[in-house]
């Protein structure tokens, strides 16, 4: 369990939700053509909190999201999630990509099986559940998301929201204890982004530990228990969603969200 | 494959390397106990550069075989890439006629092993063609400083014919892969492309001359210097017609020395040397082609 | 009377004598014909071509052609004489002309002392599981054929495969022309032998030439005649097969 | 018209298609003209009569395979073996190629630059003739040895290219699912590359098929030697060699008719 | 000289403008996949006069414009261009390519030569000048649409609204009697579309008789002489822009700018 006391004043100390199961401290990287996509970067993220990161194009929010499940390995500093470290140890980097799953902006389904059997897969291969234990936990999630009736379709069928479902019912099936979403609803048309805010906003409810990117502030307000806004690598502010979009601290918060508005 | 980690030794890193050099220490050994044979490295200088009392310094026999692989090489590019380039544009013609002829030319050589083309041409159609041309008296017949050139430049008189047997062979074999190389980079060219010209009132020449050839030179550059490399390789084959090129020279070594080992490694290595500094010049030529590339 | 002259006229030794070369085909074969270090031509065969050349009077000039395609090149017309230690045989008569012979020689075994020790008649070799190397299209593949029909026969496209086969213990015996088979027994002492001394065929060697031209056919055979009567081709003969004295001009 | 060439063109009226047709005809004849005049020049005797029994004899309703048959039931052997080799080290080759281990790519490439930097006939003499004594390798599995690690190369950068075209997103999707690396490649990269590489791979197929000939310099009674051994025999030198590219014309053109439909088929399935 | 009296009641009679330079009459085409893009279309455009085509998607707007320079075909009915009619004659047709100057949406530059060589390839090819000349002419151009500093850039190096501007030269630079624009600004980015309606509008001013076809209602209202209307392979309506957009004639028409507006 890390120590409060090294987390900067702008983050919280989970008093009001769980206890803390994300935790980044002093998190950096620089990828190899010399960007440093983080640098020094301090997040807790507590049991059944909703975070959502913004910031503009560029400013790290993917790779800290990426670094998060292991997909990219920070440079210095720390990344604890369910009090396993990520340090480069395979072992707890594949605990942890079993324990947090991901939504992409680009759905990456698999294309060459059905929706069912994109979310079987894992649970069958990863979990080692039998065929029906795995059917029978996809089909529950496909009829939550709205798409039991597809589990035959192949993703090439569906429209643009309906994949983007099928991921989250796909990550979810592994009964994650963090999903994060990269900008879940940014490649969708208006109308196929309200399903997939739905299926958000209901995790958000049954109380799902998340960490969300976004670039439609109204969601972003609605949901987020507390905002993140980063630039150039750098947590800039980090606030309830009220006090953020309110009262923002710092100038290039308030510029920032005056742009986008 | 993701690369998310910092180069770092694998456990496949340190199985490889034991598989390889397990599999060493076992030919080694076995090279040691199985094989009855003596290395004679030394002896192999001679046939580089040979020291001739009245001459001085020579070419020896692989020197010899090496240049002849070069001009081969080289003539048989040339040519191929005419017959490629004329063969490609038939291929991506309006003409029903023209693409019937590339496409014919295209499916018959290149499903025929050239091993078995090589003697189909040079017992029988290379011969009737060239006997009927006369070449081979015009050649006998011509003022030396032309005999001097051709010697230099392609064979000597006496196997002047057979070198462009072997050529003709060669660069109809190649051609047929370079038509579809060409074919494939003229097609690569945007329709748009073809509407703008036309749209200035280019002629079709003009269409093809200065717009779409050089963009499809673009994506046949690589093909063809890959094509160029598989042409010193294939230029072997026609050792078994006699053209004393590097591998027929090499096997005519062993026949008299039966230095075979040694032999083999030095054409191989010599090969080697040939395509792999064939690669490095195309890459110059790739990026020239490439310079309006940002 | 015309016709007559037409056929002189058409003939091979007028054409050559018109160019002023010679053209003669062979294929390397140790040491029939072999390249020395510069690169030129030597051998016995290669003697007796350059001499035929001096004798007629104009230049030679050696198209060296992979014997399984030597006919066919002869009947292309890419040389005029095929010299290159070719047996008479009826079915080669059947598509060329031979000329008399100009020397005899015959098959002869070498075999592998450790595969096969202790052999000495060909009946020895006569068994399935015995491997027998031998050069593709020549008369010592059909000689293996017809004396062990039993052995396995592995053919290559020249002889030093067929003899390294044989040293790397894959095959039990090489046949060939002699001498060779007794200079590679020599020359490998610790790994070959010979099962029997002399040849176990015989076989009359000429020069090949293309079908229906007299003319030619009747000059090679005069100067056979008359170059035998000389002693000078069994004085070549020695050289090249009994000693080895040429080995120095190759390595 | 294919669909491959510019929209600009308009497409050919059936007239002008017609002509064009009688047109190839006309040359085709014309060629034919050429070479019976050459054939005329050459005083060959042809005696076609002669070559049948050399593919096989039919007598009292028994079926004997000729020598050439023979030949090209083994230059299948060869083949087949070969094929299925190839496949194995070419996949190897790439996912050595495309691991993080730093001597997996170097050995990989090491592998496919000296195999397609030199020619093929020296890879299968010297298998043969230095690598095969000291192993005591057969001159069969020499051949199958040399043709599969040659071919193995180019298939090695089909499958390479069929790997990497797959979607990076693919990659992160299944491991973000926990999804091991072999099970990713299992599951996932390889049946989507698959599609992607079939087309190609009938390719290697093809140049399988042709390359075995060179089999034939040491001493496998495939096809093309068996074909040398009956010229030796005979000296129906032009009659053979006609027939053994028509032979292998036949198989290689029916070998990229079926990879054509197959890859229409698979085309259509998406 | 196309007879006045054939034309149908919406086609003006260039009274205000010079003489009739293009005339489409009863032009039908048919593509071999059996769609109807052009139907009886009937067209005058008058020297120096600016039409603007407007229409929905697949209307036949971009089949009409490639028609008038001989891209594509008519089947039925007859083009006549500068007194020269379109009828399948080669040498009618090479003609008349070199009056119509075409720019494409997506530009087409040829990517293999530099922006000036660009501009006088044409003329050195078509119109035989010499190099001084077409080079005096291709940078007198260049220099128009504010590219004379480029000349020597190839077009990957220069941005979509710099490249549109040399594709404009490239075309004036054969002194064509029309200029045909298909959508010449729906490849660019907002602020770059702004470079090219200035060269456009330069244009008009100076007399170039113009037909192009545009979604930018603004500019079709500002530059255009008359706005055509089409819908279906059929002309629907043609009136000045005054008329067209105060006050539409056809239902369809007012239903079509309704959406649009
Ligand atoms: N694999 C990579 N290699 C090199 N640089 C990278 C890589 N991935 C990202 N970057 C760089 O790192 C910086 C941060 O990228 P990141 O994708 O995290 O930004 P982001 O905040 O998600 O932006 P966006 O809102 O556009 O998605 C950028 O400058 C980007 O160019
Ligand atoms: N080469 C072609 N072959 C077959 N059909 C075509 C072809 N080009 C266009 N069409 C069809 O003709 C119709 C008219 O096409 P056109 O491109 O002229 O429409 P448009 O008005 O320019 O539409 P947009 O505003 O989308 O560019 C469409 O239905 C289109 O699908
Ligand atoms: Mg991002
Ligand atoms: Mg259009």
């Amino acid at each position: 369990m890390p120590e409060q006391d090294i987390l900067p004043t702008t983050e919280p100390a989970c008093k009001k939700k769980g206890a803390p199961i994300i935790t980044v401290e002093h998190a950096s990287k620089t990828f190899p053509n010399g960007v440093a996509a983080l640098q020094d970067v301090n997040v807790t993220v507590c049991k059944s909190e909703v975070v959502v990161i913004i910031g503009p194009s560029g400013s790290g929010k993917s790779t800290l999201l990426r670094c998060l499940n292991g997909l990219e390995e920070i440079d210095s500093g720390h990344i604890t999630i369910d009090d396993i470290r990520l340090n480069g140890n395979k072992k707890n980097r594949d605990i942890i990509r079993q324990e947090v799953g991901m939504v992409f902006q680009s759905f990456n389904l698999f294309p060459h099986l059905t929706v069912l059997d994109n979310v079987n897969l894992a649970q069958k291969l990863v979990r080692k559940r039998d065929d029906k234990e795995a059917t029978d936990t996809s089909m529950d999630l496909l009829n939550k998301v709205g798409l039991g009736d597809r589990a035959a379709s192949y993703p090439s069928q569906l429209s643009g929201g309906q994949q983007q479902r099928v991921a989250i019912a796909r990550a979810l099936a592994m009964h994650p204890k963090v999903m994060l979403f990269d900008e879940a609803t940014s490649a969708l048309d208006p109308e196929m982004i309200g399903e997939v805010l739905e299926v958000m906003r209901a995790l958000a409810k049954d109380g799902m530990t998340m960490v969300l990117v976004t670039h439609e502030m109204g969601f972003a307000r609605e949901v987020g228990d507390r905002i993140i806004f980063m630039e150039h690598g750098q947590v800039i502010e980090s606030a309830t969603a009220e006090a953020f979009f309110e009262n923002p601290g710092e100038e290039r918060t308030r510029a920032f969200l005056s742009q986008i508005l | 494959m993701l690369h998310t980690k910092k180069p770092r030794i694998t456990p496949l890193d340190i199985g490889i390397i034991l598989v390889i050099a397990a599999a060493l220490a076992a030919f080694g050994w076995r090279v040691d106990t199985q094989l009855d044979y003596e290395w004679k490295w030394t002896a192999l200088g001679q046939y580089f550069l040979l020291h001739d009392p009245d001459q001085g310094w020579i070419p020896g026999l692989l020197t010899q075989g090496l240049l002849t692989t070069i001009k081969l090489s080289l003539w048989t590019m040339l040519f191929a890439t005419i017959i490629g380039v004329v063969m490609g544009l038939a291929r991506t013609s309006r003409s029903l006629f023209n693409r019937l002829i590339g496409q014919a030319y295209v499916g018959l050589v290149r499903n025929i092993p050239p091993l078995v083309l090589i003697f189909i041409f040079y017992f029988f159609i290379s011969d009737q063609i060239f006997t009927a041309m006369g070449i081979d008296t015009m050649v006998r017949n011509a003022p030396p400083w032309v005999q001097e050139f051709l010697a230099i430049t392609a064979a000597p008189v006496n196997q002047f014919t057979g070198f462009l047997s072997a050529l003709v062979t060669l660069a109809i074999y190649e051609g047929a892969y370079i038509t579809e190389h060409v074919r494939a980079g003229v097609q690569a060219v945007s329709v748009q492309q073809y509407e703008a010209a036309y749209a200035l009132g280019l002629s079709p020449w003009h269409r093809m001359r200065h717009v779409i050839f050089p963009q499809a030179m673009t994506h046949i550059m690589p093909p063809l210097t890959g094509q160029f490399i598989s042409t010193i390789k294939d230029s072997a084959i026609v050792s078994v017609i006699s053209i004393q090129e590097l591998t027929f020279q090499g096997m005519e070594l062993m026949a008299a020395t039966y230095m075979t080992f040694e032999i083999w490694i030095v054409i191989t290595i010599l090969y080697l040397i040939l395509t792999v500094s064939c690669s490095v010049l195309s890459r110059y030529a790739e990026r020239w082609f490439r310079r309006h590339e940002v | 009377g015309k016709l007559g002259r037409q056929l002189t006229e058409e003939s091979t030794l007028t054409t050559i004598l018109k160019r002023g070369t010679l053209r003669v085909g062979m294929d390397t074969f140790v040491p029939w014909a072999m390249k020395d270090k510069t690169g030129k031509f030597i051998g016995f065969e290669i003697d007796v071509a350059r001499r035929l050349a001096e004798d007629m009077g104009v230049d030679i000039e050696f198209v060296p052609t992979s014997w399984d395609g030597i006919i066919p090149a002869l009947l292309a017309g890419k040389f005029d004489l095929l010299i290159g230690g070719m047996g008479i045989r009826a079915d080669r008569a059947v598509k060329v002309n031979f000329s008399i012979p100009y020397y005899s020689t015959g098959m002869s075994i070498v075999a592998n002392s450790k595969k096969i020790p202790g052999a000495t008649k060909l009946e020895d070799f006569n068994k399935e599981d015995i491997v027998i190397s031998a050069r593709k299209g020549t008369t010592a593949a059909k000689a293996a054929k017809r004396f062990m029909p039993n052995a396995k026969l592995r053919l290559f496209n020249k002889e030093p495969q067929a003899v390294q086969e044989l040293l790397n213990g894959r095959a039990h015996a090489f046949i060939s022309m002699a001498p060779l088979p007794a200079q590679e027994a020599i020359k490998h002492k610790d790994k070959l032998y010979l099962p029997m001394t002399g040849n176990f065929t015989n076989e009359p060697n000429g020069i090949a030439m293309r079908k229906g031209d007299v003319d030619m056919l009747n000059f090679v055979n005069s100067w056979i005649r008359a170059t035998k009567a000389e002693g000078w081709i069994l004085d070549r003969q020695k050289y090249w097969f009994t000693t080895l004295d040429w080995q120095s001009q190759v390595q | 018209m294919p669909a491959s060439s510019p929209a600009i063109f308009r497409p050919l009226q059936r007239h002008e298609q017609i002509l064009d047709i009688v047109k190839l005809l006309l040359l085709g004849a014309g060629v034919f003209w050429l070479l019976m005049l050459g054939e005329e020049h050459l005083n060959y005797q042809w005696q076609w009569y002669l070559v049948p029994r050399y593919i096989f004899t039919w007598k009292h309703g028994v079926f004997t395979p000729g020598p050439l048959l023979e030949g090209l039931f083994v230059t299948f052997q060869i083949t087949g073996l070969s094929l299925v080799l190839s496949m194995l080290f070419g996949l190897t080759a790439a996912i050595f190629g495309l691991s993080q281990s730093y001597v997996a790519r170097l050995v990989s490439r090491c592998y496919v630059e000296l195999i397609r930097n030199t020619p093929l006939l020296i890879q299968i003499l010297f298998i043969y003739f230095v690598i095969a004594p000291v192993f005591d390798i057969g001159a069969f599995t020499s051949a199958v040895l040399a043709l599969s690690l040659f071919e193995g190369a180019y298939a090695s950068e089909i499958f390479r290219g069929g790997i990497e075209s797959i979607h990076k997103g693919q990659w992160e999707a299944a491991y973000s699912l926990g999804l091991s690396t072999t099970d990713t490649y299992r599951k996932i990269i390889l049946p989507q590359a698959i599609k992607r590489i079939l087309p190609p791979l009938t390719g290697v197929l093809v140049s399988l098929v042709k390359d075995s000939s060179l089999a034939s310099t040491i001493a496998v009674y495939e096809l093309t030697q068996q074909g040398q051994l009956v010229i030796a025999d005979t000296f129906l030198t032009f009659e053979i060699w006609f027939l053994i590219a028509i032979m292998y014309l036949a198989v290689t053109i029916s070998l990229s008719w079926a990879a054509a439909a197959l890859e229409r088929k698979m085309n259509s399935e998406n």
